[in-house]
């Protein structure tokens, strides 16, 4: 699908050149997880950032320290409820749209204008997320939007060459998105069982091919050697349900136990992360 | 929405049908066990313009092609990975003779890339870049590649690999939600993919043997009889491509295969999905003439691949009015008589479940239930292996 | 999408029945063309078409870019064809309606598959270097007889068009302005014309040619004829419609070819004057040119 | 784990005490016999009314997205539950909440809450309220409006309504001429009788208090109502025929 | 790869071993989905396509959504007095030798499906369904050549089984001329039913002609070829409709006898029904 609306660059233009620095020479140097297994990153919470949505948050999570990996940096704007376009059927509940759309610099490959597959299948991700959350038949023949944009991806420079790394990253982009997008609708009112937060747990193998694997939470895939499975799970704390689940990765269906202690650590995760929400909603009303 | 193509069932109907499966047994519409499938019916070779295809038809009515394309493609040589082939180097030598043969023991030294499978989904009435099909197909190769074994089996050498086109088509209109239809159909055209046989060495220019009949199958069968597949017992694949169950929860019962409706009242449903691989410990069976259980049990060893939560569309379903708030039923207190529609939308929907009366649920699935869910499909001898060996028994043409 | 307004059973009665006696309402013969003009803009590459009510405008326009991967030989040619809501408030902006569709095909197929502008001739460096001549179509009102004004208007545009000349040396390339260099015709091989039959009757007994846009909206079938004047058909398109006995189509393609000789005579006929009023143009700027010195 | 008072401050899933002490209000909702937020915002606990009577009267005052009775409402006979005290959470300015729960009356509570508020929150037309609209175009079976204020909230988003040719006036329907009650441009006070179909709210202006309140007249000028089915042009003197808004002392 | 051309004036053999008056291999059938109103499969040669049609319904919200944009107006644009005509075609990716992605805005793949909507609108009775749509969705699983013959044949079947009320069939084959255009030679053989190495070689055109008259429906050329050489090409075109009507009104027949054999009447398919032999 070709982008119409702007103009792209020329036909044949040159690729863009790639420094040639030390870390992406020779053997990869993992750099080791400097927090505790689990530990998450700091993160930054804000609501109200944007005063012409009906709501709006910003959440940053602290780049970690070492070169060449940035942090995730989102921004949610909620707009609604509105009426419905004409077109649309009538619909006894609200009806929830969501857009997540990387910037084009956000990670290391561009991305384009355009919402890639990827990128909407966050979406659906996302939405799944949310239409646990909220009380739907309270807005009836009512619509919402929720527009995210990734404006850092998390991503690491070499890592992120290696195949499926972006899938991890894609998880801890998700896990942050649904957390914004929570109190950015809390912020704009509408009604919400609970305040869904997200959280991402990894089973991860730091010391070579047949060392005994960990489970960690909130992963960086630059600070491990092979990530093997990951999850990203959406959590309601005082329901303690689960409003979406999205795990990937290579797990020996004997035991189970290894998944249910993945999810268990997800939940965990997701909980480190529902109390900045809390926190910052308590004084988004102080 | 993923998987909420609207349902036209009445409050009434939903309360009733969840009612229904929320029995012990459950009782489905079509009276099938709760870890019943469908009957479908299944055939693969169907198009020789391809590498490998299937077609699945479920009794419903609803079809299902796939077709499998390769094509070799120049890798791409990205900047800072010219160390990485040089430590490749040596080992290569007659890693590529017998072709993909190797893809697990040279997984070290072959470098597979998500890039390297490209797949697209075809819904009639949905378009290309509509979200319910990104879906799909994001969860399909998900599926595919989510253990990094796949790509590795596309690899020829250090400077070309095939890329491989994945095409799904649904021929029917969606009547049902069609990712277990699309998922079994593309296993069983992953299954019956040749790849022609390399004959060039090394990293020169790849040329293959025009051999048809030489040509291994994507995923080796275990009994060197790969290319004489008459029955298809005597040749199964010790490792299998992924299938992608759809499994729902209504109250404490767990029901596999659901179809439109049932979903439609899902308190959650997940796509699960799993492979299965050769035990790399006990070694390759070769006596799978007969394919009882023990047998199967012993040789197939399931991995789980990935897991998404659909969402039901059960939440998107208009709800019951009891007629304890209704008005037009007098209701016994005048309040609730009096007050707004909203008001008694807040009422039922501030009322705990009345019998009989349908609500849409709100919130998620409880820990517990995920987890019963997900080990309800793991577990031996389970559905999956089921599925897998019905799957087995067709015949790869 | 705001549907054309459909003319009313009377009208539709009216015309077929006027047909059936051989009568059109603007009195024409059946095989009778609508008068076709054809002008020239000052600019190269431009041309202006009217034929009755109908007006086409087409502009050629190239520009140096990379072939594309798999025929690196070859040069790129495009023609894009815009119905604007100005032509007709059925027309949307960016949603190509069937008509468009067809239209924009009918010209692709006609101009462009049948080889009239020999696209190897417009490759300046293999695999890396190329002319792209693309030609806008442009519907300006239409009355009818849409293929057959915009196939005339895109060979005019084209055959009217003239490239900056270039020149290789030692793997240099160069694209000279008007000003240094005279610009060059595209090298073009022939001319394709459509003739577009209407059918009307039950059976399509009747055939007429050049239809009205009100004839067009009753007609039960057309057939749109592509023919050089050498009498090679370059594209015929019956899409469907009320069937038609053969005989009748092969006696539509032979008076056909009589029309396009016509179209392409008027044609070779514009051109040359063109060509000489810009001659006289050409040769003062020399004069002056000497006289500056 | 019953608390004793409600919090004053409510974040979506916070408990706020058991459904059997409070009627669940606007903001909250209902789970496993609890009651919790479903809104950020202030808590406001409102004492139940002594006589529905003059519920109504101060509704008729100062409507709002809040219940009210309708006609056919029978016998107001105060209900069980509404004995219980009404919690609810409302979206609210900075400090205003404290004094909103105490002025707050019945379900005027959140509307209390709304009008300190300074990011107002959007609010639906339901059905009972009283809204304002403005007449976008008129055909013989309906007139199209859009609908500006929904009791006393200024809406921010633009809701669709539709006042059909029956539910112009409560007497004489097959009389009613739509050009002869409502004039594009004209602003009518209205009730919402039903969310209607997929654009539309389905508004009525059957009882008295209800129709045109402002309208204008050929010549330019504001009318003045001079009857129940006429307004009068000051300058002019020109009658124009609407179905005009009972007066409303104020 | 260059047709060999020589080679058939000394054998009067086609690359394929055919002679020039002979069709391919035709398979078809009818009713291999139960889910749809109406279905067919058809093999011209290596040209499979597969049709499922679903209508007279009331129709969809959707407009243009699936071939809309290709296929409407196959009604004949009237919106209230007959049903409309919408053709949905999706050419799969790997129907051709090398691999190529036709999206669904494919201005080609749109011509298509409004040719077949419009061939098909002459023989179809859709004045007595008005305010309704036929939905006909085609799927190319594989193409050698008379591609366009195949979508209305299988078309045609497709609505003689989901029982819509036609004229005649409408039955559609190509024809060719023996030597390339280049080659201007008023002596060539005119070729019956090319394959996709033809098709590319030689000039051809696709004609449809209603049921057994000489009446063509659609007559589509998108090669460049002598007038002169025309009429040998519709002859042999227009007789080799009528072959193909033959052997699509045979597979309807057949079907219908064994239908009336087993004497049921519900709709289904074995898959030995299916097997592609």
């Amino acid at each position: 699908m070709a982008d119409r609306r702007r103009i792209n660059g020329p036909a044949g233009a040159t690729i863009p050149p790639v420094f040639d620095d030390a870390s992406t020479r020779g053997p990869k140097s993992i750099k080791s997880r400097s927090r505790p297994a689990n530990a998450t990153r700091k993160m930054y919470l804000k609501t109200g950032v944007t005063p012409s949505a009906s709501g709006s948050a910003y959440l940053e999570i602290e780049t970690s320290a070492t070169p060449g990996v940035s942090g995730l940096k989102l921004s949610c704007s909620v707009h609604g409820p509105r009426s419905l376009p004409r077109s649309a059927p009538f619909s006894p509940h609200i009806v929830l749209s969501t857009h997540v759309k990387y910037a084009p610099f956000a990670t290391k490959q561009r991305r384009g204008y355009l919402r890639d597959p990827s990128e909407r299948d966050l979406g659906i991700h996302l939405e799944a997320a949310l239409r646990g959350a909220i009380i739907a038949d309270r807005w009836p023949k009512s619509g919402v939007d929720i527009i995210i944009s990734i404006v850092e991806g998390d991503q690491d420079r070499e890592t992120s060459q290696l195949q499926g790394d972006e899938v991890w990253d894609m998880m801890n982009a998700l896990g942050g998105c649904i957390t914004v997008a929570a109190a950015a609708l809390a912020d704009a009112g509408i009604d919400c069982v609970d305040t869904v937060a997200g959280g991402v747990a990894a089973l991860v193998q730091d010391a070579g091919e047949d060392s005994i694997p960990t489970v960690v939470v909130d992963p960086i895939p630059s600070e491990h050697e092979k990530i093997l499975a990951a999850c990203c799970i959406a959590y309601l704390p005082t329901r303690d349900e689960v409003t979406n689940l999205w795990f990937r990765g290579d797990l020996p269906a004997s035991d189970i136990d290894l998944y249910t202690n993945l999810v268990e650590k997800g939940i965990q995760a997701s909980k480190n992360a529902n109390r900045v929400l809390v926190g910052c909603l308590a004084e988004t009303i102080q | 929405m993923a998987s909420s193509q609207h349902v036209l069932l009445s409050p009434a109907e939903l309360a009733y049908l969840h009612a229904s499966l929320s029995l012990t047994p459950p009782i489905r519409p079509d009276g099938r066990s709760p870890t019943q499938f469908r009957p479908l019916v299944a055939e693969t070779g169907i198009l020789p313009g391809t590498n490998g295809s299937a077609r699945i038809c479920f009794a419903d009515g609803t079809e299902a092609i796939v077709g499998v394309k390769a094509e070799v493609e120049r890798t791409a040589q990205r900047p800072g990975e010219d160390t990485i082939f040089l430590e490749e180097g040596g080992v290569e030598g007659g890693d590529d003779a017998d072709g993909d043969g190797e893809a697990r023991e040279g997984v070290d030294k072959r470098k597979g890339d998500a890039a390297w499978v490209e797949m697209t989904v075809e819904i009639p009435g949905l378009r290309d870049d509509d979200s319910g099909t990104a879906f799909l197909s994001a969860m399909l190769s998900e599926a595919l590649l989510s253990d990094g074994e796949f790509a590795k089996r596309l690899w020829i050498n250090r400077r070309f690999h095939w890329k491989l086109y994945l095409d799904i088509i649904l021929i029917s209109p969606p009547l049902s939600y069609p990712l277990p239809l699309l998922s079994l159909t593309s296993h069983l055209a992953l299954l019956s993919t040749r790849l022609p046989r390399l004959k060039s060495e090394g990293d020169e220019d790849p040329f293959f043997d025009d051999d048809w009949a030489a040509a291994p199958y994507l995923y080796p069968r275990t009994t060197p009889t790969t290319t004489s597949s008459t029955s298809p017992t005597t040749t199964t694949a010790a490792t299998r491509p992924p299938i992608t169950l759809l499994v729902m929860a209504v109250g404490n019962n767990i029901i596999f295969d659901p179809s439109k409706e049932e979903l439609t009242v899902a308190d959650v449903a997940l796509a699960v999905s799993v492979t299965s691989t050769a035990s790399s410990t006990s070694k390759p069976h070769t006596d799978n003439a007969d394919l009882k259980e023990p047998d199967t049990e012993a040789g197939r060893n399931l991995r789980l691949l990935s897991i998404r939560t659909i969402d039901p569309p059960s939440r998107l379903t208009p709800p019951g009015v009891a007629n304890a708030a209704n008005a037009a039923y007098g209701a016994n207190n005048g309040a609730a008589t009096g007050a707004t529609q909203k008001m008694l939308e807040a009422q039922t929907a501030e009322t705990e479940a009345v019998e009989g009366v349908w609500k849409a649920p709100r919130g998620g699935a409880k820990r517990r239930v995920l987890g019963a869910l997900v080990q309800k499909v793991l577990e031996r001898g389970g559905v999956v292996d089921e599925v897998l060996d019905a799957l087995e028994a067709v015949d790869l043409g | 999408m705001p549907r054309e307004a459909e003319p009313s059973l009377n009208e539709k009665q009216f015309v077929t029945q006027a047909l059936q006696e051989n009568l059109r309402l603007d009195g024409r013969q059946l095989d009778q063309y609508r008068p076709l003009e054809i002008s020239f803009g000052d600019q190269y590459g431009v041309a202006d078409v009217t034929l009755g009510k109908t007006r086409v405008l087409a502009k050629a326009t190239a520009e140096v870019t990379v072939p594309y991967v798999d025929r690196p030989l070859d040069g790129i040619f495009t023609i894009a064809t815009e119905l604007s809501p100005m032509t007709s408030p059925a027309f949307e902006v960016n949603r190509p309606t069937e008509t468009e569709v067809l239209l924009s095909r009918l010209l692709e197929k006609t101009v462009r598959r049948s080889g009239a502008l020999d696209t190897e001739s417009l490759c300046l460096v293999a695999g890396q270097k190329c002319w792209s001549v693309r030609v806008d179509v442009h519907v300006v009102s239409h009355d009818g007889g849409l293929t057959d004004a915009a196939c005339v208007a895109v060979v005019g545009a084209l055959r009217h068009f003239r490239k900056p000349d270039t020149s290789m040396e030692a793997g240099r390339l160069t694209v000279y302005t008007p000003a240094e260099r005279e610009p060059v015709p595209l090298s073009w091989l022939h001319s394709p014309l459509c003739v577009t039959w209407s059918f009307f009757g039950d059976d399509g007994e009747t055939a007429v040619l050049d239809a009205t846009w009100l004839e067009e909206q009753v007609r039960v079938a057309s057939c749109t004829v592509s023919l050089n004047k050498h009498g090679e058909i370059c594209q015929i398109a019956k899409l469907g419609g009320t069937p038609v006995d053969a005989v009748a189509l092969l006696q539509c393609t032979s008076v056909a070819l009589v029309k396009v000789k016509e179209f392409s005579d008027l044609l070779d006929r514009r051109l040359a004057e063109d060509l000489k009023r810009r001659d006289k143009g050409g040769f003062m700027a020399e004069l002056r040119a000497e006289n500056d010195r | 784990m019953t608390t004793t008072a409600p919090p004053t401050l409510a974040i979506p899933g916070q408990l706020l005490g058991p459904a059997s002490r409070y009627q669940p209000g606007p903001g909250t909702h209902l789970h496993d016999a609890n009651l919790y937020a479903s809104l950020l915002g202030h808590v406001h606990v409102a004492q139940p009314q002594q006589s529905q009577q003059q519920q109504q009267q101060q509704q008729r005052r100062a409507p709002g997205p809040a219940k009210r009775l309708t006609k056919i409402t029978p016998a107001p006979a105060p209900t069980p539950p509404a004995e219980l005290p009404t919690i609810s959470v409302s979206v609210a300015a900075a400090g205003g909440g404290a004094g909103a729960g105490a002025v707050v009356v019945g379900d005027g509570g959140p509307v209390a809450g709304e009008r300190k508020q300074k990011k107002k929150r959007e609010v639906l037309p339901e059905v009972g309220n009283v809204v304002l609209c403005r007449v976008v175009r008129i055909t013989p079976r309906q007139a199209v409006v859009a609908i500006l204020v929904c009791g006393d909230s200024v809406l921010e988003a633009e809701w669709q309504g539709l006042i059909r040719v029956q539910d112009v006036r409560a007497t004489e329907k097959d009389r009613v001429r739509i050009y002869e009650s409502f004039r594009p441009g004209d602003v009518v006070r209205a009730e919402v009788i039903s969310l209607g179909d997929q654009a539309n709210y389905y508004l009525s202006t059957t009882r008295n208090e209800l129709g045109v309140v402002l309208a204008v007249s050929e010549a330019g000028n504001t009318m003045q109502p001079v009857s129940w089915k006429e307004f009068r042009d000051p300058e002019t003197g020109a009658m124009e025929l609407r179905k005009v808004a009972q007066p409303q002392p104020q | 790869m260059p047709l060999d051309t020589s080679t058939y004036n000394l054998a009067l053999l086609r690359v394929d071993g055919r002679r020039w008056n002979e069709l391919r291999r035709v398979h078809a059938q009818i009713r291999t989905q139960a889910a749809a109103d109406g279905s067919s499969y058809l093999e011209m040669g290596h040209t499979k396509v597969m049709c499922v049609v679903t209508g007279p319904s009331e129709p969809g919200p959707r407009r243009g959504g699936v071939g809309g944009a290709g296929g409407g107006g196959g009604g004949g644009g009237g919106a209230g007095g007959k049903a409309e005509i919408v053709v949905g075609i999706v050419i799969a990716g790997f129907s051709s030798v090398d691999r190529k992605r036709h999206g669904r805005g494919d201005k080609r793949t749109l011509e298509l499906a409004s040719t077949v909507a419009n061939g098909l609108a002459a023989s179809l009775h859709t004045h007595l369904f008005p305010h309704s749509q036929i939905n006909v969705s085609l799927h190319v699983l594989s193409q050698d050549g008379s591609l366009l013959a195949a979508l209305i044949n299988a078309a045609t079947l497709a609505c003689v089984d989901a029982g819509i009320p036609m004229t005649d069939y409408v039955a559609a084959c190509t024809a060719g001329s023996t030597s390339t255009y280049a080659a201007n030679d008023e002596g060539a053989d005119p070729l019956l039913d090319l394959n996709h190495q033809e098709e590319q070689e030689l000039p051809g055109l696709t004609v449809a002609t209603l049921g057994e008259s000489d009446r063509v429906a659609v007559l589509v050329c998108e090669s460049r070829v002598q007038v002169s050489r025309l009429e040998g090409m519709l002859a042999v075109g227009v007789d080799g409709c009528k072959q193909m009507r033959e052997i699509l009104d045979r597979v309807v027949r057949d079907k219908g006898s064994r239908m009336i054999q087993e004497g049921t009447v519900e709709k289904g398919v074995g898959l030995d029904d299916m097997e592609v032999d």
